[in-house]
């Protein structure tokens, strides 16, 4: 058996599916952010892929490096946020933070 | 003499009072004696008028003279035509008769009122008001065109209202006041609308203009029928004015005003203004509007008479004998007797002008009681008062030597020669029944009121008789209700100038098809068109033919009437009451009026308020509610002014808690605060656009 | 690639590298001066006004910038692009002054090197994006823009509302951009490319219409519509909003979504347009019902904005959902496609700007003295404070769009692209959208004007800087309401979109 | 000859008086007060003489020739739309018999208004500046030729309306602002949306011989310039005039107000002061059928005439409607506002007989009623003033404590219910004779008469229930009339007399424009449903 195209959209979306789940049902903030990160590479593994089995070049490979540093940047920033967010709330469960609403 | 002169006369005649109404009203706060300047003002009308009759008789006695300028007009750019809205006068004699008429009565009570109203806390604007009633009702008599007519006739209207309700404290007074006001506009609407045919068929408002039309052959819609609803429909305005069934019901009421008022506009002219209507558009009636007339003048002339039998009040028995006698007017014009109706007309508003005002000089010796049952025995103490009420109430029975008969017989001559004409018996019985009622009920009033005993002493130690300005006008009246100034034979009005020379004979204008048999012209005169159907010979048989029998019969009934009065009031050989107790139901009938009043209020007015309440409870809640109310918007209004929340509650609920439950549930439930349920949304979301847009 | 050409397509972006350079200027100046941070709204003002000369001077260039491959361009830098940048420059050179202002940021006086340098981050970010031409771009830069505003949403660090604001839109972007990325990798995967331009052309060649491509275009234009808060991406507005320092609400609601307009047109325009017909109406490769999606996106956004707006006691929170509903009208605007409804996009964003930050304005003012945005606190406000009290109501008016205001030509020219295109019904319901705006609106009116006052005075201390702003940014919604050519000519003058 | 931009003049006089007042510090309420009573005399005085200086002939309606004092130059101009070709917009004024008698009825109702407005004694300044503000709206309304000029003019009315109710109004002012303000713009919302659909409808040819789309009305009458496809052009099979123009009668209708949209009306005239109410009834609700006339009828003469049956039914409605719900009511005020609910179904009536005088009499309907209402309200006000009471019930027998007053009330509400030698009467008159003379609507107009009864039932039971009968011991420190008030009153009782005995004067202002209008309807629609046959 070959590994192709389709076995890396198959696990590409099972960890779209498993980051959407874990951000909507995760309470705590730094897995919800897990989750992010979990699409975020499953679209890595898209572009990768689709670079390598569509003969598009390296594009693709580009893509993912950009992704992977955003995503770096982004988990600092996030984490910074989560951090203050403790400091002034002490927690982190997201759906405990619901001061802003209707 | 010039015809220019006429008009400019009647212009002066017509303005004169105006000037007196302004000034008077305007001055009436300040200057105390302004009345003086009024009262000289109709004096000054009244010659005005003399000089109007004669100069009309003596030099144009034949001729129609009539004058109009353009009040506003449209010009149409388009089709090059110009359309005129007309004022105008138009003076033939029954003009400067009616004139003389109003400006004599007009006259006598103004100087009547300068003691009867004396210590009024508003003399002068009593006055005014005299003066303003003086000026419609000339422009109503002066006019040439009908739109000019219902513009006095509502400026009548409008006199006859403040006049009503001049003792505006009481609430009878301002209750009947505007009855009348709101009753005769019932009867305007059909005039106006009849009015609007007319303009619509003919662009003009002139009378004699549309009558030329008329006898071109151009009809409403092209049709008899309405030619004769368009009769019917001005005869509505008749109908409010003159007080005749169904619309009489005002009249009675609107005795409430000061009694030289009743005398002058609710007997003697501005009533008869709606005979004085019928007279002018008389050449547009057919034969079956003539019929509806004279059956509404018949019904006038009975019913009030069967009420005048039992009324207690002085001033209501006048009031009902008038519509009574206006009754006998209409249904003159309606069977045909143009020129007796109008000589009634004439005779009437002397007599009955004369009966308000001498009951007027007893109200006021009794200290403003009215009350007959509480009179009697007055005679002896008021004699020139007497005297000339019972002259008058002789003519009003149509007993010989007074006006009253010329009249009245020629009237009843007149239905027993249409009867025989065309079969309509009802009329000649009906005006025969009513001869006697109205003999009883005048001749019981004078016995309650003169003769006997004195049935309130105290009142009566204090009457006395009235003073001069008061009196005088009583005997002036009464000599008027003479026959010598009428014709010189008492007994044959039809040889009188004022029937023979002075009325001119009715032209009738409608299509030959749809006249009486009698009023159509034979072959032979169709040189001469102009000839009026009075000089056919076979109206002119049948009036011969009818004239003694009528004569004697009416008298028969009058003499009758007196009689019976006589026997139950003064000899009192007959229990009045114990009469009554046999016929309870019918005197009961009769003393309520024929429950005219209570059948209309809780009909008609019943059904207009509660319609009214209804609507604004309507308006209020449903339309309100609904605009308001695509319904959040009204939560919304509630949102931001508490107390709106009974309109939500009120208005449609269930749709209101429905669509805001809705909406809270949306707008609320959804913005949690809690991120990953926003998060949830936006991937449910997401799937669902792609089902639709797949 | 040929180094030439690099280098003369510097030349194009010299207002970004303005920027880019002010936000280093700054950030050393921070890290040397620690003391006396006052020259940094100077040096920040500076910059703006460089880079705006050079924005200016880009106008009518109309080229591509850094080409690779055959005939790929990463930028494009159109007059369209230009307008945006306009449009962020200007609003960016009233935050500022709104942050000079705002007691809120005051307080962090120490941090002040941080709150600029993020500032220029965001505008670097958004002028990327309005120029963006290749799907990498477009997320690179939005993520350069969320990441900045992350933090400037939470920049009160003590602040509870602040840090939840933050914790939220870090949350709710990353997934957004997450899920775009992901989107993109999808339309990467099927077309084989990156750039808007190149898609095109492939698409032009291969009907691409099942679901798959279908997802992905929703899965980018959720993470478009995140940014310009359209429902159902909006739902971290309303709370962010609240949440943030003013300035940052303000900028977030004016500049930020401009910049995102201006992608979702281009990405649309660009990717999908198969053709113009003659009354320049656009002709997209049915892969969708672009129109209906359009319009239904736009439909639900203002009527559930303005529905939400009705219930709001916060000034600040009603004006996020208010912005809601004017995205939503804006879409309206694109949802013609055509270059007419452009247009209109364009002419709404001028006039939008001077509104709503002259809205926001206001309210940050009047917060400063009350520290209350709720609008049960502006009671009788009117007649202790008139000239705010009038000019927040010059306005609002405007934001509801009734003449002689502004606001009105916004409408106007929307609803002409609107009649035109015969979307008769969608814009009967943009109108009674307009009188149930008028809702809540006339609500701060009548709390301002015809409430009974509160007992208390209130007076602005300093007003020197303040009220001229107010009536700068009242001055363009009086005088557009009257005359608009200028406006009109600009929008006109800045419908060149690059590509095929 | 008038060689000064005299409509810019009396149009924007107001503007500078505001912009003056502006600057007047607050507690100068005595000058302020005074210096709008000058402005509105001296606007009162421009537009007399303008009068004087009014060629009658001249017919205006569709024909730029034919407009006197027309100002003309464009406003916006933005070239080189490819789809569009060129924007245009004018800054075009200009008067006919149309506008002319309400450009007077506005002046002199707005100059008595600033004199009752005299009593008002709460943030004085900022009423005459909305009151000014609002002066400008009315008074624009009825010079501007442009639709979108129009369109400003009639959106600028609404917020000083607004805040005169909402701030100086009575007890539940704020309702009665909002509502004011939500119903007049969701009417407005319509005709922008009919003006927008107009604008792509039409094309104006331009001296230069370039075709563009305008907002001129006048061009926007010309049934020649339609285009091929315009939404609302007869040319396109699919066009939707008829929705368009019932979107735009109803735009208009609010304002009128017509049944069932009249109930922003007595709310609003209940709250509002009295000075606000004035204008209210006299100006402002003839703005609803002055749009009719001006804009709908020319515009859509081929819909008019297929609508003319409704037109007059709505108008029948509100004239029996209206006198009914009148006649239940126990406030003054309201009473007064649903009689102007019957008195404006006059004025539709008029205008759906579609004939000369028809329409005459609706126009002078207009005008009457804008001075009669004017002086009933002010009548109530008078009677606020002192009593602080609206209630019916709880007057009786003011006619002997206050008999000038009285006399006022009576001769306004006999010119109300139409009563001969007063204004009120001609133009009922004219209207029922126009409607009679229109055979579609016959029996609207003879069913309509029963309101000429109601009026007269209603206006009398409350002149009896407030002025007859005792006085309560509790009036009689009431004052009769001052001076200030005869000022406002006596002009308006001349008025009403004058054109009662002598109306020939405004109905041959109107007569040219009347006939046009009146021809335009009937052969622009004639040739409007050729080519929409074709």
């Amino acid at each position: 058996m070959t590994v192709g195209l389709t076995h890396f959209l198959v696990v590409s979306t099972l960890l779209f599916s498993m980051g959407l789940y874990a951000i909507i049902t995760r309470k705590n903030a730094i897995l919800v952010l897990m989750g992010i990160e979990l699409i975020l590479n499953s679209a890595n593994i898209n572009f990768v892929a689709f670079s390598r089995f569509g003969n598009f070049g390296y594009s693709g490979h580009l893509v993912a490096l950009f992704v992977i540093v955003l995503a770096a940047a982004e988990a600092a920033i996030a984490l910074a946020i989560v951090l203050n967010i403790y400091k002034n709330m002490s927690t982190v469960n997201v759906d405990e933070i619901d001061n802003l609403r209707d | 003499m010039y015809e220019s002169t006429l008009i400019n006369l009647s212009l002066f005649i017509l303005l004169l009072p105006l000037l007196g109404f302004v000034v008077t009203l305007l001055l009436g706060k300040k200057v105390k004696s302004v009345f003086i300047f009024e009262n000289l003002i109709i004096i000054l009308t009244f010659f005005s008028s003399v000089y109007l009759l004669y100069s009309k008789l003596a030099n144009f006695r034949t001729t129609k003279i009539s004058s109009e300028l353009e009040w506003f007009g449209f010009n149409n750019f388009i089709t090059g035509t110009k359309l005129s809205i007309n004022l105008g006068f138009m003076i033939d004699n029954i003009t400067a008769i009616m004139l003389f008429v109003v400006a004599l009565i007009s006259m006598l009570v103004h100087l009547y009122s300068i003691e009867y109203m004396k210590g009024d806390e508003r003399y002068n604007r009593y006055f005014a008001y005299l003066g303003i009633f003086t000026f419609s009702m000339n422009g109503i008599v002066l006019t040439n065109n009908i739109l000019m007519m219902y513009i006095f006739w509502e400026l009548v209207g409008l006199s006859s209202y403040l006049l009503i309700g001049f003792w505006f404290e009481k609430k009878t007074a301002a209750d009947a006041g505007k009855k009348a006001f709101i009753v005769n506009r019932i009867g305007d609407i059909g005039m106006f609308a009849g009015i609007l045919i007319l303009f619509l068929t003919y662009q003009t408002f002139s009378f004699d203009k549309i009558f030329s039309s008329i006898s071109s052959g151009v009809l409403p819609f092209n049709s008899d029928f309405w030619l004769t609803v368009t009769g019917i429909l001005l005869f509505c305005g008749a109908i409010g004015k003159s007080a005749q069934f169904p619309l009489h019901v005002w009249l009675p009421d609107a005795m409430e005003g000061p009694t030289p008022v009743s005398a002058l506009i609710h007997a003697a002219t501005m009533v008869a203004a709606g005979v004085y209507l019928v007279v002018r558009i008389f050449g547009l009636l057919t034969a079956d509007a003539m019929l509806f007339i004279g059956v509404i003048g018949m019904i006038s002339a009975f019913i009030p008479a069967t009420i005048a039998l039992t009324q207690n009040d002085i001033k209501k028995v006048l009031a009902y004998s008038t519509v009574s006698q206006l009754g006998y007017m209409i249904m003159a014009l309606g069977v045909g007797a143009y020129q007796f109706a109008f000589f009634h007309l004439v005779t009437h508003a002397f007599f009955k002008a004369a009966l308000f005002l001498g009951s007027g000089s007893v109200i006021h010796a009794m200290h403003h009681e009215q009350d007959i049952r509480k009179m009697g025995g007055l005679r002896n103490k008021m004699p020139l008062t007497y005297w000339t009420f019972v002259i008058s109430s002789l003519a009003i029975s149509g007993i010989p030597l007074t006006s009253g008969f010329l009249s009245k017989d020629g009237i009843i001559a007149s239905s027993m020669a249409f009867a025989n004409l065309t079969g309509h018996y009802l009329f000649p019985i009906f005006s025969l029944v009513v001869a006697l009622l109205t003999a009883f009920y005048m001749f019981r009033l004078i016995i309650l009121t003169f003769h006997g005993e004195p049935r309130d002493i105290h009142k009566f130690e204090h009457a006395h008789e009235s003073p001069f300005l008061m009196v005088m006008p009583l005997v002036l009246l009464a000599g008027l209700s003479i026959f010598i100034w009428y014709t010189p034979n008492p007994l044959n009005s039809e040889q009188g100038w004022i029937l023979s020379k002075w009325i001119e004979k009715p032209t009738v204008f409608t299509p030959e098809r749809s006249r009486f048999d009698f009023m159509k012209s034979s072959s032979d005169e169709e040189n001469n068109i102009k000839q009026s159907y009075l000089d056919a010979e076979v109206y002119k048989e049948a009036m011969h033919s009818a004239h003694y029998p009528a004569m004697i019969l009416s008298e028969l009934m009058a003499i009758l009437g007196i009689l019976f009065a006589f026997i139950v009031y003064q000899w009192k050989k007959i229990n009045a009451d114990s009469i009554a107790d046999k016929i309870k139901p019918l005197y009961n009938f009769s003393l309520n009026k024929w429950y005219f009043d209570e059948i209309y209020n809780k009909t008609f007015v019943a059904f207009t308020i509660g319609l009214s309440k209804v609507l604004a409870w309507f308006d209020a809640k449903i339309i309100d509610g609904m605009v308001n109310g695509s319904a959040f918007l009204t939560k919304h209004f509630s949102f931001f002014i508490g107390n709106f929340d009974k309109y939500v509650i009120d208005g449609i609920v269930n749709f209101t808690a429905y669509f805001n439950g809705f909406i809270g549930l949306l707008v609320r439930r959804i913005q949690t605060g809690k991120v990953q349920s926003y998060l949830a949304l936006v991937i449910f979301s997401l799937v669902i656009l792609l089902f639709i847009f797949k | 690639m040929n180094i030439n050409n690099f280098l003369s397509d510097i030349d194009l972006i010299y207002p970004e590298i303005i920027l880019v350079s002010t936000l280093i200027v700054i950030l050393l100046y921070d890290l040397i001066f620690t003391k006396n941070k006052r020259l940094l709204p100077f040096f920040s003002l500076s910059g703006i006004f460089i880079a705006t000369l050079f924005t200016i001077l880009n106008f009518g260039k109309n080229e591509f910038a850094f080409g690779y491959g055959s005939n790929n361009y990463l930028l494009s830098i159109d007059d369209f692009s230009n307008f945006f940048k306009l449009i962020i420059l200007i609003s960016s050179f009233i935050i500022i002054h709104f942050s000079i202002l705002s007691n809120e940021i005051k307080i962090c006086i120490d941090r002040h090197g941080e709150y600029y340098t993020l500032l220029f981050g965001m505008m670097a970010g958004m002028f990327f994006l309005v120029s963006a031409n290749d799907l990498i771009v477009i997320y690179v830069s939005i993520e350069i823009l969320s990441l900045s505003s992350y933090v400037l949403a939470g920049f009160v660090k003590t602040s509870l509302r602040n840090s939840e604001a933050s914790l939220k839109y870090v949350i709710y972007g990353g997934v957004s951009s997450g899920i775009m990325i992901f989107g993109m990798s999808l339309i990467y995967g099927m077309t084989g490319s990156t750039n808007l331009a190149e898609i095109n052309s492939i698409l032009k060649v291969t009907a691409l219409s099942d679901i798959t491509f279908l997802t992905s275009i929703l899965m980018v234009l959720a993470g478009i519509g995140f940014k310009i808060s359209i429902v159902p991406f909006h739902f971290w507005t309303p709370d962010v909003y609240e949440g943030a320092p003013i300035p940052i609400t303000a900028y977030l609601s004016v500049a930020s979504k401009a910049a995102g307009f201006a992608v979702l047109i281009r990405f649309i325009k660009i990717m999908f347009l198969s053709g113009i017909t003659n009354n320049e109406y656009w002709v997209l490769f049915p892969i969708i019902d672009w129109r209906s999606l359009l319009v239904i996106f736009s439909i639900i956004t203002m009527t559930l904005g303005n529905l939400s707006a009705l219930w709001q006691d916060n000034l600040k929170r009603m004006l996020a959902y208010s912005s809601i509903a004017h995205a939503g009208y804006i879409l309206l605007g694109l949802a013609v496609l055509s270059n007419q409804g452009l247009t209109a996009v364009l002419i709404y964003f001028i006039i939008y700007l001077f509104m709503n930050l002259g809205a926001f304005l206001v309210l940050m003012l009047i917060a400063n003295e009350i520290n209350s945005e709720d609008i049960d606190d502006y009671k009788g406000l009117g007649y202790s404070l008139p000239f705010l009290s009038a000019m927040l109501s010059i306005f609002l008016i405007s934001l509801v769009g009734l003449p002689p205001t502004a606001g009105f030509i916004a409408k106007l020219y929307l609803f002409i692209a609107l009649v035109d295109a015969k979307m008769i019904v969608v814009a009967v319901i943009a109108l009674l959208n307009t009188v149930l705006s008028l809702y809540y609106y006339i609500r701060v009116l009548k709390n301002l004007y015809l409430s009974k006052p509160n007992e208390r005075y209130i007076k602005i201390k300093n007003t020197s800087l303040s009220y001229p702003l107010v009536f700068i940014l009242g001055t363009p919604v009086f005088v557009f309401g009257l005359y608009f050519t200028p406006i009109t000519d600009l929008a006109k003058y800045s419908l060149k979109i690059l590509g095929i | 000859m008038i060689n000064f931009p005299i409509l810019s003049l009396i149009t924007f006089l107001p503007i500078i008086g505001m912009m003056i007042i502006l600057f007047i510090p607050k507690r100068q309420s005595l000058f302020i007060k005074s210096f709008t009573i000058i402005i509105t005399a001296i606007q009162l005085a421009l537009a007399i003489f303008l009068l004087s200086n009014y060629n009658f002939s001249l017919a205006g309606i569709n024909d730029i020739k034919s407009f006197q004092f027309v100002e003309k130059f464009r406003w916006i101009e933005i070239d080189g739309f490819a789809w569009l070709g060129k924007i245009k917009i004018d800054y075009l004024l200009g008067v006919d018999g149309l506008s002319v008698p309400m450009i007077l009825l506005t002046t002199i109702i707005t100059f008595i208004a600033s004199i009752s407005s005299w009593t008002i004694d709460k943030s004085i300044k900022g009423y005459f500046l909305m009151f000014l503000l609002l002066d400008t709206g009315m008074i624009g309304v009825f010079v501007a030729l442009d639709f979108f000029l129009f369109y400003i003019f009639w959106e600028l009315m609404l917020l000083p309306m607004y805040f005169l109710i909402g701030i100086w109004g009575g007890p539940r002012r704020e309702y009665a602002a909002i509502k004011f303000f939500l119903y007049t713009l969701l009417g407005s919302v319509l005709i922008l949306l009919v003006m927008i659909g107009l604008y792509f409808s039409s094309m104006e040819t331009l001296a230069d011989g370039t075709r563009v789309f305008t907002f001129n009305m006048l061009e926007l009458m010309n049934p020649t310039n339609y285009t091929q496809n315009g939404i609302l052009s007869p040319l396109n099979p699919a066009n939707l005039r008829l929705i368009a123009f019932i979107g735009l009668f109803i735009g208009f209708a609010i304002k009128i107000p017509m049944f069932p949209f009249h109930t922003w009306l007595p709310d609003a005239h209940v709250e509002a002061p009295t000075a606000i109410s004035v204008i209210l009834a006299g100006v402002l609700l003839k703005m609803g059928t002055y749009g009719i006339l001006r804009i709908s009828y020319p515009i859509f003469p081929d819909i008019t005439k297929d609508l003319l049956w409704w037109i007059a039914l709505f108008g029948a409605i509100n004239i029996i409607y209206g006198a009914l719900t009148a006649m239940a009511q126990k406030d003054f005020k309201k009473l007064i506002a649903y009689s102007s609910v019957s008195h404006m179904g006059y004025v539709m009536l008029g205008m759906a007989a579609l004939n000369t005088l028809g329409i005459s009499g609706a126009i002078l309907q207009m005008f009457n009623h804008g001075t009669i209402t004017a002086m009933l309200f002010l009548l109530v006000g008078v009677i606020y003033d002192r009593a602080h009471l609206r209630d019916i019930e709880g007057f009786g027998g003011l006619g002997k404590q206050m008999p000038i007053y009285t006399g006022f009330t009576t001769v306004a509400f006999f010119a109300a219910i139409g009563l001969p030698g007063l204004s009120g009467f001609i133009s009922e008159a004219l209207v029922f004779l126009g409607g009679f003379g229109n055979n579609s609507i016959r029996i609207i107009a003879i069913v309509s008469t029963l309101g000429i009864l109601l009026g007269a039932g209603y206006m009398l039971w409350t002149l009896q229930r407030v002025f007859l009968g005792n006085l309560p011991e509790k009036w009689n420190q009431l004052t009769d009339v001052d001076t200030r008030e005869y000022i406002m009153f006596i002009p308006l009782v001349l008025i009403i007399i004058f054109l009662g005995v002598y109306p020939s004067p405004m109905l041959n202002l109107m007569n040219s424009s009347v006939n046009a209008i009146v021809d335009v309807v009937e052969k622009s629609g004639l040739f409007l449903k050729s080519i929409g046959s074709l």
